[in-house]
């Protein structure tokens, strides 16, 4: 598998470190009652298709990129870093 | 035999000496282990895996099911090796596998009598009784009996490699087809790599008799590989393709040496990472065999393998030769054969209206092969003859051709399915099978010369074109486009042992009782049968099989459909894709600035992560571990010692919104924190479990180092960025690892202040230095860093420097220290320390610690969000039920870590569980067996008896549930 | 519609014996088969038409479904069941996976369950009538530093706190038992081992193939080619399925479908604490016995035995990206056959013949769930990690005790889907945390 | 108070030789990471013109007579060979990380070749030109990797420096072998 990288361009899968879903980066408010939290942080969708998950560019530039696959074909289809605003 | 004026690749001035079975024989440079021994006429060369039937050379490539040998003595030692693909060399040797006690005379052939009870699946259905039989009788016999060749049990010796290689595309396949995309490609612009899997290019037609461009069609391949190598192209021969990944990742075998010369340096094989933008597959096809009555006797061998082994070698494997196919282009094979002189007895053709193209031989139109004789080796066929009459013909050999199957393997990789053609009786790949890659010439199906030149350099062009290149102007050349006229047999009926899967002694009748108990799919066939699952994973034989379970389960080929194409498509040794690992290679070594120091001081090193790090320093007279170990505690809580802390994680953190960023991720508050002064902070993961634990200085205003534990030095880095990047992308803060910058030391016991003295520029005094003050020093001139902070619970400080310095610091800390009564201490004398104290390591905070368990509850701060603040405060992570955080002093004997806790009274059973020992030492300190662990409820029962269990180690000891601080509870060392 | 009041058993008259359409296996009748030409072998199981309701609806025949409908038949006479399987039975996991089985886990929950698995392993063959050649050659945890023999031993003895056997081993001892180890270059050193002979291997396939010949002896109705497409609630209760064989009705539904798990539940409107993952798996080519244990390296995942065929079978680390693609990459490949290089160097010369991956069920905790679902009538079996061909004998007859009598087995009681909310019993083994693909 | 004697990373581990490559050590000092807050990459750039220098593009490096920039990684560059200037902190974390990397240079033709054996990215010229840079990986250790002149130059953590010399010797002397067998 490869990845193309916003900054390094087209890298090898090996340097890339997975975490997970991408709703990881709509952290709930503090607030928002446990179990709202406690969906978060274990509930997936878990599509069989396209989804978005984060990768880490660990061996490489360090940002940390939300990519936007098919998890069974493993098309990509934008790989787009997650400070990019 | 040798036929005189063919072997397009033997030099015939140049004898090569070898050795099989013990056998000094003789052969020619360039010819394969295959071919000089049917030049020998050695048609006998291996034994079948089940009934251990005699087996000779069926093909004459990597799909080779048959002669599979051992090459090679001692730790160069290399089984199953394809005697089909080793070029001969000097001094080889090559034995024969799976037959004892000789390939002649092969006593497990005894299971073939036995074979009516051993068809498809017997093993199913048997040694079931009595119950432990299996394990102890019938699963070492069947153990036995297995396998092929054997490894030597030594660690390989040779060199292997593994590279990345990069290209526009990447032509796999060198015949007719890849050679032209390769031109094609390239002439438009693109960088090309070629790669074949044989020691030249050509494919088929180093086997062929045909012209290209007027000229014989070997000769256009030679002037063709001169044009690749001007057009730029990257010509990889000896390289096999082995497995498709995403996005135009490919794995490669590339053999590089086979000589087994101990001197040569060379690497055996390179295992190729190859990242490609497109591919062309034009891997050629496979011939098939057919199916009838004893089709395996030695001698019995594909038609177009016998053409390669004419043409490329010389060689004929008989004097008289038969040919059996449903094809034209196994007329080819007789036609060959007759015009080099070679007594072709039979050409049968199982088309009732085929044509003769093989001129002057005895033809057999509308006939078929029905069974052969000659044990080790062929003596003669029997066929039917179109009308019914059998006949009896004398050969050698026997050329079979059940068809073609297009190489589209690699195309599978991703996991689509080829689809059937009836015109042509095979799968082919379909469209788009490997995003970018697109299959030409055989492996698409078209068999002939002239359709793969064109195919092939198209496919070069639109690749080109595809990449935004102008397609450039190439001829394609002249070539002969024959008939293939297929007509699909599978098998020839009849009643005895017909062979489908050679290796794994699969036959129809298998096949067919699979599909009569039920096993109809074709992976329950394929699995219950091992139809496909030996060395050559049926390259030749699960068409044949599928189409025979077709047959017997009454459905289409195309419904019954195939197995799964799993890489990789040439088996690849471990050496070499795991090349590199061996020793030392498998992850980085991490060496500290001290660690020439602590070896020459005769510390043994152990491996902290990638660090080394010293277990102890021992000294003379000193004859145990704990000997070392209990004198540094002691030194460190008397005196001073000196123990390099450069391996913990640090990190940089700078900017006006680093204290807010901190409170994020930090259980407790930081943004209160004083420039000059450092904090002990906590770490949640999001799910509300304890990540690490460490301190955090505030050098200025804007500037803060963390330290993480060594362990964790990755994952809070990775975190760390995370919750930066994810969650206050826009907050001024800046993340810099500084862990290999600085060198950094503990100088820890009631002399460290005395000792740093001497070193510092500045003496230290508890006004600007109290515990817990950070700041920058000179050291020996040298600008550093000091943190009064402590981990063995003494007056302490850590020092630290630029990295080049470290190794000096080193020796000038450890000698200042062994002049005051002290020294250098590791980290078995660190851990002792810490246990002393109560303090955490990742023993105790594993993963599944909470803030609670460990008596951090309230550092997780009320005033504030914090990363795992919400989860960690679900009911099952806090309260009684859970195991706390505990000091355990022994009353009696020791405290293994590991060990169970349970009431004194209890049965060490999992029911009346109630915790474990995570860390333990003897205290010198307090001339006691210490303990830390967790128990349920445990912060309520210090005082407590509790009874420690190590079944593991046998041992029982009484223990006092004590608060974890074992050492100075009132912490007035570290102030002191 | 069938309306199912809630907590109702049901006890349907079965064939709990169960006669074996393909008769009874053994020696003497292999024997006697042989002797006439091998025309006596009949189908091992029927293939029969869908019915219009059954009691029970198994999604998913795999290992843990077709086990699961065996135990119903076997231990609870409940008979009118039929598995529901997508494409051919024993598809999914069960065929593809590194064949170990073992009861060697430390966390209360795993540990019971585990224990329990493997003594049905243990009597399976005889239960079945099916060699399924279980073969307990023993499996050997090397460790590699002193935190690490520490957590053996903690980990051996919750084993023997269990009932099971764990043997510490230090590295002499380990040096005995398998001497093509690196003991003496490899990175990380060989500190022992925690070996527990009761673990070995079995043959994968025939697993599902004997459980399936049992299920359909005892009457269940194994059904292939069969997708569900739908799951049909009514009120809160579940009626039945929808599949490319039409609607069938069912009291109960039980779902069993590792790598499809997220999809099937969602067709129940829930969603699940599950990531898909691919695992890989790799054999080299047929070799005369060199291992004889199942041996795992401590420093990374990878962990190898040999199969009765010779061939090295052996695996490691996820991919870890989710994916449904039952095929892995090259730099985990290459990772895997690296630590075989550092640990065993003496299987250089062995070839990797083939490779393939397996969609795992990855839970936060790395441990699996079998309870009720909110929908009354519909069951969940799902999240077993890799842990999930060890399991199949226990999951199956866990499973079957809460279909049958909807209430947890008590050894698989505490995997429980409400775990992760309530923080109550996490059995987090690897210590990793909710981020599934780390377990 | 005496000095404290300085020591590279791989002090004794080199020079090495095979066939015609020479991996040598490189000691660029100081060595100081920029990295701009968020917003601030523009003030930064014009302070680095101001120097004779300039802001890289991601993948390539700055070199002039007034010193180098690399860079380095997502909103971070190295600066070689001379101190930022102090009024920089303003705007830009600055870090002193002259102690943290061992700088190797692979000198030979072909030496793409040779790291073409370990690292996981086109080095080769048309892909990889001067002042090209890359994070990425050189066996298992992360790196950084320019095209610096004639030569490469290769960043490993220092404490890996043993590990690096080892893996590159290695293909060296592979790379070596393989040639003189043609």
């Amino acid at each position: 598998m490869r990845l193309t990288c916003p900054l390094c361009g087209e890298r090898d899968r090996r340097e890339f470190y997975y975490q997970g879903a991408a709703e990881a980066l709509q952290r709930p408010d503090p607030q928002a009652p446990a179990q709202v939290w406690s969906d978060w942080v274990h509930l997936r969708d878990n599509p069989a298709g396209r989804t978005r998950d984060l990768w880490f560019h660990e061996a490489g530039c360090g940002a940390w990129l939300a990519v936007e696959r098919d998890t069974v074909t493993h098309e990509i289809f934008s790989v787009e870093r997650i400070d990019a605003g | 035999m040798r036929v005189e004026g063919y072997g397009r690749e033997i030099d015939r001035a140049q004898p090569v000496g070898y050795r099989f079975d013990g056998v000094s024989r003789r052969g020619l440079l360039g010819d394969t282990l295959a071919s000089a021994l049917l030049a020998e006429d050695v048609r006998l060369v291996g034994r079948s895996f089940k009934y251990h039937r005699p087996r000779g050379v069926l093909t004459a490539g990597s799909e080779e099911p048959n002669a599979l040998v051992t090459v090679g003595r001692g730790a160069r030692q290399d089984p199953n090796v394809r005697a089909t693909t080793l070029p001969l060399f000097d001094g080889l040797e090559a034995v024969s596998q799976n037959r004892w006690p000789s390939l002649d005379f092969d006593a497990m052939a005894l299971t073939d009598l036995a074979a009516p009870f051993l068809g498809a699946g017997f093993y199913y259905k048997t040694f079931m009784w009595p119950k432990a039989f299996w394990e102890k009788l019938y699963e070492p016999l069947i153990r036995r009996a297995a396998g092929l060749g054997a490894l030597s049990g030594e660690p390989i010796e040779e060199q292997y490699e593994k590279a990345f290689g990069f290209c526009d595309l990447l032509v796999i396949g060198g015949g007719p087809a890849g050679i032209m995309a390769a031109l094609a490609a390239a002439a438009s612009g693109l960088d090309v790599i070629l790669a074949d899997e044989q020691d030249r290019l050509g494919g088929r037609l180093l086997s062929e008799d045909e012209q290209i461009d007027g000229q014989p069609a070997h000769l256009w391949v030679a002037a063709q590989a001169q044009a690749l190598a001007g057009a730029g192209v990257r010509v990889m021969t000896g390289t096999t393709v082995t497995g498709v990944y995403d996005q135009g990742s490919f794995g490669a075998l590339e053999r590089i040496s086979a000589t087994q010369d101990p001197a040569d340096a060379t690497p055996v094989a390179c295992f190729w990472r190859i990242a490609a933008r497109r591919a062309v597959l034009a891997a050629g096809a496979l011939e098939r065999p057919i199916a009838f009555e004893n089709n395996d006797r030695p001698g019995v061998m594909l038609a177009g393998a016998l053409r390669s082994y004419l043409h490329r070698w010389g060689v004929a494997p008989g004097r008289r030769v038969a040919v059996f196919g449903n094809n034209d282009d196994a007329h080819r094979t007789a036609r060959d054969l007759a015009a080099a002189g070679v007594r072709v007895s039979a050409l049968v053709d199982a088309r009732p209206d085929a044509q003769n193209l093989a001129g002057d031989v005895p033809f057999y139109p509308g006939a078929v092969v029905t069974g052969t004789t000659g044990r080790k080796g062929l003596t003669g066929i029997m066929l039917r003859k179109q009308g019914g009459a059998q006949i009896r013909v004398e050969a050698q050999a026997l050329g079979v051709s059940g068809g073609w199957n297009p190489t589209l393997h690699l195309a599978c990789h991703l996991g689509r399915k080829p689809v059937w053609n009836p015109g042509l009786a095979a799968f082919v790949p379909g469209d788009g099978m490997v995003p970018g890659m697109r299959v030409v010439g055989a492996a698409r199906g078209a068999f002939d010369t002239a359709s793969a030149l064109a195919e092939g350099a198209e496919a070069g062009l639109a690749m080109a074109e595809a990449l935004g290149r102008r397609r450039a102007d190439v001829a394609v050349p002249q070539a002969v486009a024959a008939g293939y006229g297929i007509h699909a047999l599978w098998a020839v009926p009849g009643g005895g042992r017909a062979w489908l899967d050679f290796q794994n002694d699969v036959t129809v009748k298998d096949v067919t009782q699979a599909a009569a108990e039920n096993y109809r799919s074709v992976e329950h066939m394929k699995r219950y049968t091992t139809q496909g699952m030996a060395t050559d994973q049926g390259k030749s034989s699960n068409v044949g099989a599928l189409a025979v379970l077709a047959d017997a389960t009454a459905r289409s080929i195309a419904e019954t459909g195939v197995t799964t194409f799993r890489p990789p498509f040439v088996p690849v040794p471990i050496a070499a894709m795991g090349a590199g690992a061996q020793g030392k290679g498998f992850a980085p070594e991490r060496r500290t600035t001290s660690d020439a120091a602590s070896r020459a001081r005769g510390a043994p090193m152990i491996e902290a992560g990638l660090w080394y790090r010293p277990s102890y320093f021992p000294r003379a007279g000193e004859t145990t571990w704990r000997d070392a170990c209990d004198r540094e505690v002691r030194m460190v809580r008397e005196s001073v010692g000196i123990c390099d802390v450069s391996t913990l994680g640090k990190i940089a953190l700078q900017g006006p919104d680093t204290g807010a960023f901190l409170d994020l991720v930090y259980a407790n508050m930081f943004s209160t924190l004083k420039p000059g002064r450092v904090r002990y902070g906590l770490m949640l993961r999001e799910d509300g479990h304890v990540m690490d634990d460490g301190t955090t200085a505030r050098l200025s205003e804007q500037e803060w180092v963390m330290t993480t534990t060594t362990a964790a030095a990755g994952q809070v880095m990775r975190h760390l960025e995370f919750v930066q990047q994810a969650y206050a992308p826009d907050k001024a803060v800046r993340l810099t690892s500084v862990t290999e910058h600085w060198a950094q030391f503990a100088v820890a016991g009631p002399k460290a202040r005395a000792l740093l003295n001497t070193l510092l520029d500045a003496p230290l005094d508890d006004t600007r230095w109290p515990f817990m003050a950070c700041g920058p020093v000179t050291v020996c001139g040298i600008a550093g860093r000091l943190f009064r902070i402590s981990f063995s619970g003494e007056h302490a400080y850590e020092v630290a420097v630029p990295a080049r310095y470290g190794a000096a610091l080193f020796e000038r800390l450890v000698a200042q220290a062994e002049a005051m009564g002290g020294g250098a201490y590791g980290m078995e004398a660190l851990n002792v320390l810490r246990i002393e104290k109560g303090h955490i390591t990742h023993a105790e905070i594993h993963g599944r610690t909470t803030a609670f368990d460990i008596g951090f509850g309230r550092m997780v701060s009320a005033k504030k969000d914090c990363i795992g603040k919400v989860l960690s405060q679900r009911p099952g992570l806090t309260g009684d039920s859970r195991a706390q955080f505990v000091g355990l002093r022994s009353l009696g004997g020791e405290i293994p870590a590991g060990g169970h806790l349970f009431a004194e009274e209890a049965k060490p059973v999992a029911a009346h569980d109630e915790g474990y020992v995570t860390s333990t030492c003897y205290s010198p300190t307090l001339g006691e067996v210490r303990a830390l662990g967790f128990l349920t409820n445990g912060r309520a029962r210090h005082g407590e008896r509790i009874k420690m269990v190590d079944h593991m180690r046998g041992i029982t000891t009484l223990c006092e549930v004590t608060d974890p601080v074992a050492f100075d509870p009132e912490g007035g060392r570290v102030r002191g | 519609m069938l309306l199912l009041a809630s907590g109702a058993t049901l006890c349907i008259a079965g064939n709990r014996r169960g006669r074996n359409v393909a008769g009874e296996f053994s020696g003497w009748r292999l024997f006697r088969e042989g002797l006439t030409r091998n025309r006596g072998w009949t189908a091992h199981w029927r293939d029969p038409d869908p019915k219009d309701s059954y009691d029970v609806l198994i999604i998913g025949g795999g290992g843990h479904g077709l086990a699961t409908a065996f135990y119903l038949a076997q231990e609870h006479g409940i008979t009118n069941v039929a598995v529901l399987e997508k494409g051919y039975l024993g598809g999914g996991n069960i065929g593809r996976n590194t064949t170990i089985v073992r009861a060697n886990y430390n966390m209360p929950g795993n540990s019971e369950f585990y224990s329990h698995s493997l003594k049905l392993w243990e009597g399976m063959e005889q239960a079945l009538n099916f060699n399924t050649m279980m073969s307990q050659r023993g499996v050997l945890n090397l460790f590699h530093s002193d935190g690490q023999r520490d957590y053996a031993a903690r980990r051996g003895n919750t084993m023997a706190g269990q009932g099971d056997d764990a043997v510490l081993l230090d590295r002499d001892g380990v040096r005995a038992m398998v001497p093509a180890l690196d003991f003496d270059n490899g990175r990380f050193p060989i500190y022992g081992g925690l070996f527990h002979p009761r673990g070995g291997t079995a043959r994968h396939d025939a697993v599902a193939w004997g459980y399936a010949r049992g299920a359909d002896s005892r009457g269940v109705d194994l059904i292939q080619n069969c997708e569900v497409t739908g799951i049909d609630i009514e009120n809160g209760h579940v009626t039945g399925v929808q599949t490319s064989r039409g609607p069938i009705r069912a009291r109960k539904v039980g779902i069993v479908v590792a790598g499809r798990s997220s999809q099937v539940a969602a067709m129940a409107g829930m969603r699940l604490p599950i990531e898909s993952h691919v695992l890989q798996a790799f054999v080299t080519e047929g070799l005369k016995p060199c291992i004889d244990h199942v041996v795992t390296f401590g420093m990374g995942h990878f962990y190898i035995s040999q199969s009765d065929k010779g061939g090295l079978v052996f695996g490691g680390d996820l991919d870890f990206y989710a994916s449904y693609a039952a095929r892995g990459n090259l730099p985990m490949a290459e990772h895997v056959v690296e630590a075989a290089m550092t640990l065993m160097p003496a299987i250089g010369k062995a070839r990797v013949l083939r490779s393939w991956g397996g969609i795992m069920d990855m839970s936060p905790d790395g441990s699996p769930i079998i309870d009720k679902t909110p929908v009354e009538g519909l069951y969940l079996n799902c999240g077993w990690c890799y842990g999930g061909f060890k399991a199949v004998p226990g999951s199956g007859f866990s499973f079957a005790h809460l279909l049958a009598t909807d209430r947890p087995h008590g050894p698989a009681a505490r995997f429980r889907l409400d775990r992760f909310e309530t923080g109550r019993g996490l059995m987090d083994e690897e210590g990793t945390g909710a981020q599934h693909n780390l377990h | 108070m005496a000095e404290l004697e300085a020591r590279t990373p791989a002090h004794g581990l080199v020079p090495v030789s095979h066939g015609p490559w020479t991996l040598t050590e490189e000691t660029p000092d100081p060595i100081w990471t920029l990295a701009p807050y968020p917003g601030q990459a523009d003030v930064l750039s014009t302070a680095l013109l101001r120097a004779g220098l300039d802001w890289p593009s991601p993948g390539m490096a700055v070199s002039t007579d007034d010193g180098r920039v690399l860079w380095s990684g997502r909103d971070q560059a190295f600066l070689l060979g001379r101190e930022p200037e102090p009024d920089w902190a303003a705007h830009t974390a600055l870090t002193d990380v002259s102690d943290a990397w061992c700088v190797l240079r692979l000198h030979g033709v072909g030496a793409e070749e040779v790291l073409a054996r370990l690292v996981p990215v086109d080095l080769r010229m048309k892909a990889f030109p001067n002042n090209a840079v890359a994070r990425t990986l050189c066996g298992h250790m992360t790196v950084l990797v320019t095209r610096y002149g004639p030569a490469f130059e290769i960043y490993a953590f220092r404490s890996m420096a043993g590990t690096l010399v080892h893996e590159l010797e290695t293909a060296m002397a592979a790379l070596a072998a393989r040639r003189a067998g043609r």
